[in-house]
């Protein structure tokens, strides 16, 4: 019953973090709310295998949480640098070389 | 765990709340002009949808949904952004009158089809009362796999899984076709993504830890399929995100110095080759196409010792476990390659000025 | 459970599936379709896993009746409802179904990929993703339709 | 002792949605994307890692345990690097905080100002400080 009433509480959470996305304003803020979502959705993931008594399913959670990343990753760099090829270099380096590199 | 609210009950509601999720994620996207924010908020479209699979008992299908909806087709669309533009035009009101009405229209007739559906849920209804149970009762004994879903997916139904391995071969040699492999890529050194004040150093440590990870796990899903929520499609899927970060987070070129477009080209290749070779292996020792049963010949089968994967009592499919496994494989290969390929084809083409050629 | 509840999931469903059909009718822009395309297909498959759902089942992966689990599972389980359906012990939910989306949504990716590939190359060729424009074009210089890049 | 695990851990899994919940009012409410970032990313891996320390005590000791474990490391190394990853660019790319331009901080840094400048032009069309503040205090 415990877990039931978190699942409710992360699908009021994730409900909010549709409606950020929705609203925006800001790409940026799009962004951030699907992020967030995704986090979301992991833990609802694990909390239902658990309310619906199969908690063997937490690979799709995991798998979720890595996605995730790339995702935002993704919709970073195309907002930030409108290019998915480009390297994220480090900061121009400041005496030291290309050290920090690979 | 049996209390005041059942089992049912709580299925019901969280199955109706993610619904309305995303009957409204879907108004937004209609609504939207902004290609980016539609293309945001499909990405967030499959992931409740993929946690309505996991309520609605398909993990593995939940699992597929999530790798590639929030994944792979998110980056595919930004990638053909890139090269497009990221407004659509404006529709007049009257524009949409025209489609309105042809949705309701069509939709009416099927809520009007669907009431003479059986009810939600129905084990009598003629949907999950013959063939399916007859999976359910069978597929474990035959196979030897607890999942049912691969059973049937690689092995009764192997033959329309081939079919949509080739499938996806043949999509990542169309986009392959239509946007090269990527070799218009630009050399790091012209792409001026490090701009000054941007700290990536977090990122590029992150990706490095989480890149193996990733792959990793890739396998894990391969090989755990038989048991649990997994297999070829997913884990192919994860494999090539993974490459995907790394050109995200490295660039592209390194990438590609990494894993070639001609070896992506040729594992994609290679993947329908070993699954259709293994019916074909099939057919020689006596069988038809891709009946497992005849994988391996008598002789070898009697050589395989009786221990080799745990309990020796228990009677063994050795054809149809390592048919499942190779014909995965083939899976995964044939997967992870032509996402990798229709990453190259949209990211690797450099946009603007193309079009002057 | 009435009559609306039993079939509430397949109206919504259908609702999602006009949405992605009114997105793809009524924009004008090659990505809004395959955007609009997705989504109907996104909800085809949620149809076709509504239909395989069973009340009380689980995944259709196999757990061992006698375990822990699965005799949580069993507990949860009306055992006039079992009978009555003619089911032994844990219910499943009907894994075939499960197994044609499964394989539709990896090669719904794949063909999106080829249909915003060919969107692209239309840009590119065009220089507009609006469908009425490239028409236009199309009647204008019927000619070099055919003259890609 | 065994039967009060379960109950502790649901009691840890509300508190985890509490503070879950908390961050997302403070993403719907919060004026600008570094303290919704802020809200979001603390209460993320927060309230997660609550989250599943109450699903391991659930759990007992298992294998699912270990798996549980595995996703909260994968999100307590993903959702702040994200988290960073946005927030820097925002920043770069010249997205005001609500309580005013960071130009105040870039002065010592004049020549990133203009290069920057130009890059980030065509995609700063949605981030209008001016009028977003009134509207977004009314709420």
């Amino acid at each position: 019953m415990l877990l039931l009433a978190a699942a409710a509480g992360l699908m009021i959470a994730m409900a909010m973090m549709i409606v950020r996305a929705i609203l925006g304003p800001s790409h940026y803020d799009r962004i951030l709310a699907a992020n967030s979502f995704g986090a979301k959705t992991v833990l609802l993931i694990a909390v239902i295998g658990f309310v619906f008594g199969r908690p063997a399913f937490l690979d799709i959670a995991i798998s979720y949480a890595l996605i995730n990343f790339v995702t935002t990753i993704a919709l970073m760099k195309f907002f930030r640098y409108r290019s998915l090829e480009a390297p994220l270099t480090p900061p121009e380096p400041r005496g030291i070389g290309e050290a920090g590199g690979d | 765990m049996s209390g005041a609210i059942s089992f049912l009950d709580a299925n019901l509601a969280i199955d109706l709340a993610l619904l309305a999720m995303l009957v409204v994620l879907a108004a937004a996207i209609a609504m939207t002009r902004k290609l980016l924010a539609a293309i945001l908020l499909m990405g967030v479209y499959s992931l409740v949808s993929a946690v309505w699979l996991v309520v609605m008992d398909a993990p593995d299908v939940a699992f597929t949904e999530a790798v590639v909806g929030a994944g792979v087709s998110t980056i595919v669309l930004l990638g053909a952004i890139l090269l497009t533009r990221a407004e659509a035009e404006k529709t007049g009101w009257g524009r949409l009158i025209a489609p309105a009405l042809i949705a309701v229209a069509t939709g009416a007739l099927l809520v009007y089809a669907a009431l003479d559906l059986p009810s939600f849920g129905d084990p009598t209804s003629p949907a999950n009362a013959y063939v399916g149970r007859t999976y359910l009762e069978v597929a474990s004994r035959d196979t030897g796999a607890a999942n049912v879903v691969t059973a049937v997916l690689a092995s009764y139904r192997g033959f329309d899984t081939l079919g949509e391995t080739t499938v996806i071969f043949a999509a990542g040699v169309g986009v392959a076709l239509a946007l090269g492999f990527g070799e218009r890529a630009a050399p790091a050194s012209r792409l001026m993504a490090g701009a000054t004040g941007d700290h990536n150093v977090v990122l590029r440590v992150a990706a490095k830890l989480l890149i193996p990870i990733i792959a990793l796990f890739a396998f894990y899903v391969q090989f755990h399929g038989d048991l649990g929520p997994g297999g070829g499609f997913q884990a192919g899927v994860i494999l090539a995100v993974a490459v995907i970060l790394h050109a995200l987070v490295f660039g592209l070129r390194e990438t590609m110095t990494a894993v070639k477009p001609s070896f992506a080209r040729g594992v994609a290749a290679l993947g329908v080759l070993l699954y259709s070779g293994i019916g074909v292996v099939c057919i020689v020792n006596g069988g038809g196409f891709l009946d497992y049963g005849h994988l391996f010949t008598a002789e070898i089968e009697a050589q395989i010792p009786p221990g080799l994967l745990g309990d020796p009592g228990a009677t063994h499919h050795w054809g149809q476990h390592f048919g499942i496994f190779f014909i995965e494989l083939g899976v995964l290969f044939t997967v992870a390659a032509t996402m990798v390929t229709i990453f190259y084809g949209f990211a690797g083409r450099s946009p603007g000025g193309e079009a002057k050629l | 459970m009435s009559f609306l509840l039993d079939h509430l999931n397949y109206v919504a469903v259908v609702v999602l599936m006009m949405g992605g059909l009114f997105i793809v009718f009524s924009s004008g822009n090659l990505i809004k379709r395959m955007v609009g395309l997705a989504i109907f297909q996104t909800s085809t498959g949620l149809f076709y896993i509504s239909l395989a759902k069973v009340s009380g089942g689980t995944a259709p992966i196999m757990i061992n009746a006698a375990s822990k689990e699965g005799q949580a599972l069993a507990a949860e389980l009306d055992l006039a409802y079992v009978a009555a359906h003619g089911l032994d012990g844990v219910v499943y939910s009907n894994p075939l179904p499960h197994v044609l989306i499964l394989t539709a949504i990896v090669v719904g990716v794949s063909t999106l990929a080829v249909g915003l590939a060919i969107a692209v190359r239309l840009r590119e060729a065009y220089g507009t993703l609006e469908a009425d424009e490239i028409a236009a074009l199309d009647r204008e210089t019927p000619k070099s339709t055919g003259a890609g890049p | 002792m065994t039967d009060a695990l379960p109950l502790v851990g649901g009691g840890l899994a509300i508190a985890g949605v509490l503070l879950v919940l908390l961050g997302a009012i403070g993403v719907l409410r919060f004026p600008d994307v570094y303290t919704r970032i802020h809200a979001a990313s603390i209460t993320d891996t927060g309230g997660a890692s609550l989250m599943i320390l109450g699903l391991c005590l659930i759990a007992g000791l298992s294998p699912i345990t270990l798996k549980l474990v595995i996703a909260w490391a994968f999100i307590m190394v993903t959702c702040p690097a994200a988290a960073h990853a946005l927030a820097n660019a925002a920043f770069s790319s010249g997205h005001s905080p609500w309580i005013g331009s960071f130009r105040i901080m870039r002065e010592s840094d004049e020549q990133a100002a203009v290069q920057t400048g130009p890059q980030t032009g065509p995609q700063t069309g949605p981030k209008k400080p001016g009028p977003k503040k009134p509207g977004l205090q009314k709420q």
